[in-house]
């Protein structure tokens, strides 16, 4: 039996309800401990409802992304859960070459097709099945960025610690932080660093800012690496509480960091969920239901005060209601 | 007259040294050979005509840059920065296209661009004296800065479907990049092995100074091989750039070792003096085949990098044992 | 005839040239003529500015100073390129063959056929054989170069000049390497290409071969060109004397044992093979002793030698060392722990660190005995080495150069002196004499019977036949790789003839 | 008796070679000079104790590990693992301090843990005869492969903090790991210049047969600096993961390139044979410098590319020129 499934495209995906699901799961690096709760959530749910999945490690390399999609369209993989190293290289792979050979793409955080700094219905890429996420849009950085602005009334000086050039958190940080200058004058920037997103580097950077910065007050992270680097720099020059850090990201190492007061506030970031809600979009669109192009709110916990569908703010009055889903 | 010796032994001599050479050939190609039965035995369905159409489309661009690297390699060059070259090739090519640029004016000037880019880094090399791997290291960062300042840190998306088909179309049922694959490496093969150009790269490689008091102009043929490697890596940033309809300037990182490591896994020494492009082809073929097998089983991402590493230590391992035998 | 050459323009003219390395000066300004569709031999002391000379002639080396006049017009050369375009080839001493080509591609280095750029690999091999023929050698036209003997090396780029055909040809020392026929060969050559009007430069420390063949001889002595004479007017006492200013006499005296011989021999060899250049080769030599080993280019002796220092892992035979037998070494630190030490024949690639200074060099074997506690002691080191190199007549002010500035000559004493700095029991040596000038010589062949003296057991290869005939208290011969002839020293006849029949026995064999 | 015009020549070409000698030397420390006069006319806060506490600290993994890096270029090797195996130090040295080891114990089995990866690349090297380009890239892939599979590629995260004394501690003012990083350059600047094991190497990197057959056991003195220079990563490792009180496996991906870098803009040739410690030190610090300063001023890191490549590349020039004058 036939089950017809639209991908806001001409032709919709077809699905032969015989064959099995076989899922392939397109990361963009195993080492990452975010991206590792990506992969619990999948293999959760497989275990749960009895389907073969497999993993493919793009290791940050777009070019090895595109060949491992190309490689699993040749195995029959069925349906795709992709987290993009970088949306825009892989638009016409998961857009147009997947939903033709009657593929179901899901993205579990990361957009395609350079939507990677917008917001909402905006965050659905036509040719794919759905889009779960919505903690790594330019709103919630945003977010995290306005937080810090109202903790700390007057004028401020800022640290920015971002990602390199081009990187899709990147871009939709720095859209963010496009609307902070213009909407928070006295939130004002006073260095901007690009990192590679390890704690070593971020360490460095901080460093450097710190010394050239003597006033600095705030430091906001891309993600919880850059934190990883900062907090241990703070400590060195010994500035902890002096400079208040607030970072995206909500892993178990910011858990602990908000209790200790090394970080003011965090993002809840929920890869597993969101993971698990693209498996179940998936399940449910092979099932003939209709499925939301986008899914914001994936499931997860959510901490008190928190809309469903909208970004977490976890901080040291709220952590012990945050679950983290990445170590 | 004298060295009756030799010519008592010269038959065998001969003999041996013909057996030895095709061992040492076949060292190599053996171990392809080995790695694409296994990789049929374990994945039934690799030796399909469409998988083996992925794997050499997928590694054109690469096989294309490792060409320029062999010329590079054998006169005891390194060039760091083809990965820069190659994100600026496919930066501009897309970003031309995008201002409405036919593509074969847009072909021509991102080519351009690759052979300026290898005639700074052959004459910082051979005019000023600088080390080829601070050099190619140093110019890797102004290019890429440059690229990235170009294109204002953005993509730049084509939406033209004749973009695509340098990377996507195909010719009699072969996928273009296959067929420029398929090019480049012939045409290397022959100018390395077949003619006067190539035989001075060796003699450079093999004695920069026995080179020059022969009357070699090695400074402009060293030159040369960095302004071919250059244009070698355009190419390949058209070829991807068309491939995904796009072009950005962070692509490529990995690009430089990449291409080094085919071709030093294919015998080339770093000493410069020998190698070849055949022998570079094997070296991208082997990476190729393993690559493919081991995402096509979907291996673990941790376990593939213990398994990759230590087949290909052990190939070249092969190789260089075979060689040894000599 | 006479009166039309010396109408002829000289084909070379060096008006004040000079060279400085640094503030070395290594040539002071030389003023010379050099007739056209003549041969012109330099002689010299080692370092005497003879293969500058030639370098800056080559375009190898840039002039300081001075001009150059080539066939009547001003040349600026100072680039290989350009003194190839103004006619002038030069084979130097140090080999410039790329050792990853075959020979074929070496003798066609910068001077390939083809036709629209491929290669005519065919007409190259034919137009090889044609060379090798002229030269009565035979080499694999298609062995790596890396793959032959010094000596098949050394012809190639005699070949390669050959094929340049150009007016003017430079040889620095082109026969170090060769064995007499293959001199003879060239020799003959060289009067060929004389008849055919072009100019050759000779460089060469064998006065006889000088005397023989030139036209007229230039003298250098400490970066002087002392005088230019024709051939009448030169004798070779009056040559060594213009050389050295001073007499030197016989430097081929025979050098006997200084006390009998007697005793276990130090070393015994029975059955060394190396497939493909030798087989069976079985030899004694008891402390105290030089034993020469005979035999033409390409007989095997280098093999020999290097298999017997371990150089060569594929070789196979027993041994015995003062009477006990051990272990065939298979690695040249095996071999030094036996006390066998090897100076090799190719100093550039195998005997020295071009890059070191020639202190370094000689206490390279030991760095530990000039390093208290481990830590180097550099006057230590210096004057250790200063103590070995004097005997070799080197200039101790020169051990902090790095080894590869010191001329040809100089890097070999250099090279001799290591082994005086650490003795072993056994001395292999590989053609000593190679580049060596005739004052020098006799210090080396002084200090290898020295060594000799003081209880080492000598082993020495030359294709200076009279060096060995000089030095040896026994000769074997070999050839084909094996062992055709033995040769006591209580023989009277002794001589360069008796080894060379003995080395051509075999051959006369086949062809009968 | 010979060579008269030398011994003439002498007391002046000492005198000559002292005064070239300095020049050389002060070649790429006149770069540096230029390069800190220009950073602190630029950025008035340069050479605040502070800020120069942070450059070195901040580099002395990378210094440290380009010291093991210098012995291993000077024996004409390579090393492209030295960012695996720091980063498997990183991890091991954590996660043993997590598991509640003593730091000393945790310290040891680390370096050990170095030891055997450069044993192991030495012996690839030596004993097999595989080039090292290929050789430590294969093991590269499967030391991370290793460390990633060991932390299943999680990172482990110390709370003890005495663990971070090493990386974050002081004593008499200055932070331990510069006391480190300043021990390693001066026992690397002693071996390499004083000792008979530095001299060795010299001869090996300057020609490789004539060390053999003087009788020095080069494979097992190339396979050392193999040994020293993983051992060097591993404490490199050390020192970060103190640093941040975290140990993972992903870090490191461009140590290889960035030691290689430090080394031969100091002026050590990939030819082997020359080079020392010093050197690389100040190669160290020209990088160490511009980073900061490009850092300090908080330049687009698009136009940080472009003059960082530029700088480098001129001050290679101009030291390869002062080179070459002699
Ligand atoms: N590159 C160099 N740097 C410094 N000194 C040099 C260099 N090349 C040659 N010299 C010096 O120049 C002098 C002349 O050397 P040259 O090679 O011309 O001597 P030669 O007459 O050919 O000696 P030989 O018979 O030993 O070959 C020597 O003192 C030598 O050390
Ligand atoms: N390892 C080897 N394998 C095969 N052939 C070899 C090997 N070594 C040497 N030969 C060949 O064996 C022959 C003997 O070489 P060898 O160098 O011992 O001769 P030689 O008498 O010392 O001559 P020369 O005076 O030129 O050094 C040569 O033809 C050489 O090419
Ligand atoms: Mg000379
Ligand atoms: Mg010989």
């Amino acid at each position: 039996e036939e089950i017809k499934v639209d991908v806001g495209l001409d032709k919709p995906v077809v699905i032969d309800t015989e064959q099995p699901l076989k899922l392939a799961l397109f990361i963009e690096i195993g080492t990452n401990s975010a991206v590792q709760s990506t992969i619990t959530g999948v293999e959760k749910m497989a275990a749960k409802y009895g389907f073969s999945y497999d993993v493919f490690d793009a290791r940050f390399d777009v070019a090895r992304q595109i060949n491992q999609m190309e490689t699993a369209l040749f195995n029959g993989y069925n349906a795709w859960i992709v987290v993009p190293v970088e949306g825009s290289q892989v638009c016409d792979m998961v857009t147009k070459r997947a939903p033709a050979e009657n593929v179901l793409v899901a993205h579990a955080t990361g957009t395609a097709c350079g939507r990677s700094s917008m917001e909402g219905e905006d965050l659905w890429s036509p040719g794919t099945l759905t889009y779960v996420g919505g903690n790594e849009t330019p709103g919630a950085f945003k977010a995290i960025m306005e937080k810090a602005a109202a903790d700390n009334p007057g004028r401020q000086k800022v640290g920015i610690l971002t990602g390199p050039n081009l990187h899709p958190i990147t871009v939709s940080f720095d859209k963010a932080l496009d609307e902070i200058k213009k909407e928070y004058p006295d939130f004002e920037v006073v260095a901007l660093h690009r990192t590679d997103y390890s704690p070593p580097d971020n360490q460095m950077k901080t460093q450097t800012m710190l010394q050239a910065n003597p006033d600095l007050s705030i430091m906001v992270g891309a993600y919880t690496n850059m934190s990883k680097g900062a907090v241990p720099a703070l400590e060195a020059a010994g500035k902890q509480g002096q400079v208040k850090v607030y970072e995206a990201g909500g892993t178990e190492w910011s858990v602990e960091a908000l209790k200790s007061g090394a970080i003011q506030a965090t993002t809840g970031f929920y890869r597993q969920t969101a993971a698990e809600a693209a498996a179940q979009a998936i399940l449910d669109a092979r099932a003939g239901k209709k499925v939301p192009r986008v899914i914001l709110n994936d499931g997860h916990a959510l901490i008190p005060g928190q809309e469903a569908g909208k970004v977490g703010l976890v901080t040291r009055d709220n952590v012990a209601q945050y679950t983290p889903e990445s170590p | 007259m004298t060295d009756s010796l030799a010519i008592a032994a010269q038959p065998i001599a001969t003999g041996r040294r013909h057996f030895v050479d095709i061992a040492l050939r076949y060292g190599l190609i053996i171990v392809l050979v080995v790695l694409v039965a296994v990789s049929q035995f374990l994945y039934p369905r690799f030796l399909d005509p469409q998988n083996i159409k992925n794997i050499l489309s997928q590694n054109a661009p690469l096989g294309i840059v490792a060409v320029g690297m062999t010329l590079v390699m054998i006169t005891r060059g390194f060039d760091l920065s083809v990965g820069a070259s190659y994100a600026a090739g496919a930066t501009v090519f897309a970003s031309l296209a995008v201002a409405g640029w036919s593509l074969w004016w847009a072909g021509a000037v991102t080519l351009l661009i690759g052979l300026v880019a290898g005639l700074i880094n052959g004459t910082i090399i051979t005019r000023i004296n600088v080390n080829p791997f601070v050099a190619t290291l140093g110019t890797t960062s102004v290019f890429s800065g440059l690229a990235l300042l170009y294109s204002n840190s953005s993509p730049f998306v084509v939406s033209d479907k004749t973009f695509a088909m340098i990377g996507r179309g195909s010719f009699l049922d072969v996928p273009i990049s296959i067929w420029i694959l398929a090019a480049v490496l012939v045409v290397g093969e022959l100018v390395l092995a077949r003619t006067v150009y190539g035989r001075s790269l060796y003699a450079i490689g093999g004695n920069d100074e026995a080179a020059r008091l022969a009357g070699l102009p090695t400074a402009m043929l060293r030159t040369s091989t960095y302004v071919i490697c250059g244009v070698c890596a355009a190419l390949g940033g058209m070829i991807i750039a068309s491939r995904l309809s796009i072009g950005q300037a962070d692509i490529g990182t990995s690009m430089a070792l990449d291409s080094i490591a085919v071709v030093v896994i294919g015998g080339t020494s770093l000493m410069g003096g020998e190698g070849s492009v055949w022998r570079s082809a094997i070296g991208l073929m082997i990476v190729a085949v393993l690559t493919n097998l081991l995402d096509s089983l979907a291996v673990d991402s941790n376990y593939q990098l213990v398994i990759k590493g230590t087949i290909v230590v052990a190939a070249v391992a092969l190789d260089a044992f075979a060689r040894s035998r000599r | 005839m006479s009166t039309l050459a010396a109408q002829r323009p000289p084909a070379i003219r060096l008006r004040g040239v000079r060279k400085s390395f640094g503030m070395v000066e290594a040539l002071k300004p030389v003023t010379l003529d050099v007739e056209a569709g003549k041969i012109h031999a330099l002689v010299g002391q080692n370092g005497a500015g003879k293969s500058t000379t030639l370098g800056i002639l080559a375009g190898r080396i840039a002039a300081s100073g001075g001009d150059i006049e080539i066939g009547g017009s001003r040349v600026e050369l100072g680039d290989p390129r350009r003194a190839r375009a103004a006619g002038v080839v030069a084979i130097y001493q140090e080999l410039t063959i790329v050792p990853a080509l075959s020979a074929v591609a070496n003798v066609f280095l910068g001077q390939t056929y083809a036709r629209r750029g491929l290669l005519a690999e065919a007409a190259m091999r034919r137009r090889f054989h044609e060379l090798t023929a002229r030269l009565g050698v035979t080499i694999s036209a298609e062995a790596e170069a890396r793959s032959l003997s010094v000596a098949d090396q050394q012809t190639l780029e005699i070949l390669r000049a050959l094929e340049a055909n150009a007016r003017i040809i430079l040889f620095d020392e082109p026969t170090t390497a060769l064995a007499p026929p293959e001199r003879e060969a060239l020799f003959k050559v060289m009067r060929d290409l004389r008849a055919a009007g072009h100019t050759l430069i000779y460089v060469s420390h064998n006065l006889d071969e000088v005397l023989d063949i030139s036209d007229a001889i230039s003298v250098f002595r400490n970066g002087r060109l002392i005088e230019t004479r024709p051939r009448p007017d030169w004798t070779k006492s009056r040559l060594v004397a213009a050389m050295l200013g001073e007499d030197m006499g016989d430097i081929y005296h025979r050098r006997p044992a200084a006390r009998p011989l007697g005793g276990p021999p130090a070393l015994s060899v029975l059955g060394c093979s190396l497939p493909g250049a030798i087989e069976g080769i079985g030899f004694s030599v008891r402390a105290g002793e030089v034993l020469g080993i005979g035999g033409l280019v390409g007989s095997g002796r280098s093999s020999l030698l290097r298999a017997v220092a371990g150089l060569e892992p594929q070789s196979s035979g027993s041994m015995e060392i003062g009477g006990k037998a051990v272990e065939w070494p298979r690695t040249p630190r095996a071999a030094r722990r036996l006390g066998i030490a090897l100076v090799p024949e190719d100093r550039k690639h195998q005997g020295l660190v071009l890059g070191l200074p020639a202190a370094d060099n000689v206490t390279l074997p030991n760095f530990g005995a000039v390093a208290p506690f481990g830590l180097i002691n550099n006057r230590y080191m210096t004057d250790r080495s200063a103590v070995a190199t004097r005997a070799f007549g080197f200039d101790p002010r020169r051990l902090a150069a790095p080894v590869g500035t010191l001329s040809g000559g100089n890097q070999q004493k250099v090279l001799l002196a290591r082994w005086a700095y650490e003795r072993p029991k056994i001395l292999l040596v590989d053609e000593p004499t190679r580049g060596i000038d005739v004052g020098a010589k006799s210090e080396i062949l002084n200090s290898l019977r020295a060594f000799a003296d003081q209880g080492l057991a000598v082993i020495i290869v030359s294709s200076e036949l009279e060096e060995i005939c000089a030095l040896a208290d026994r000769v074997v011969v070999l050839a084909e790789g094996r062992l055709v002839d033995h040769i006591d020293s209580n023989r009277a006849e002794l001589s360069v003839h008796l080894v060379l029949n003995s080395a051509f026995g075999v051959e006369r064999h086949h062809h009968d």
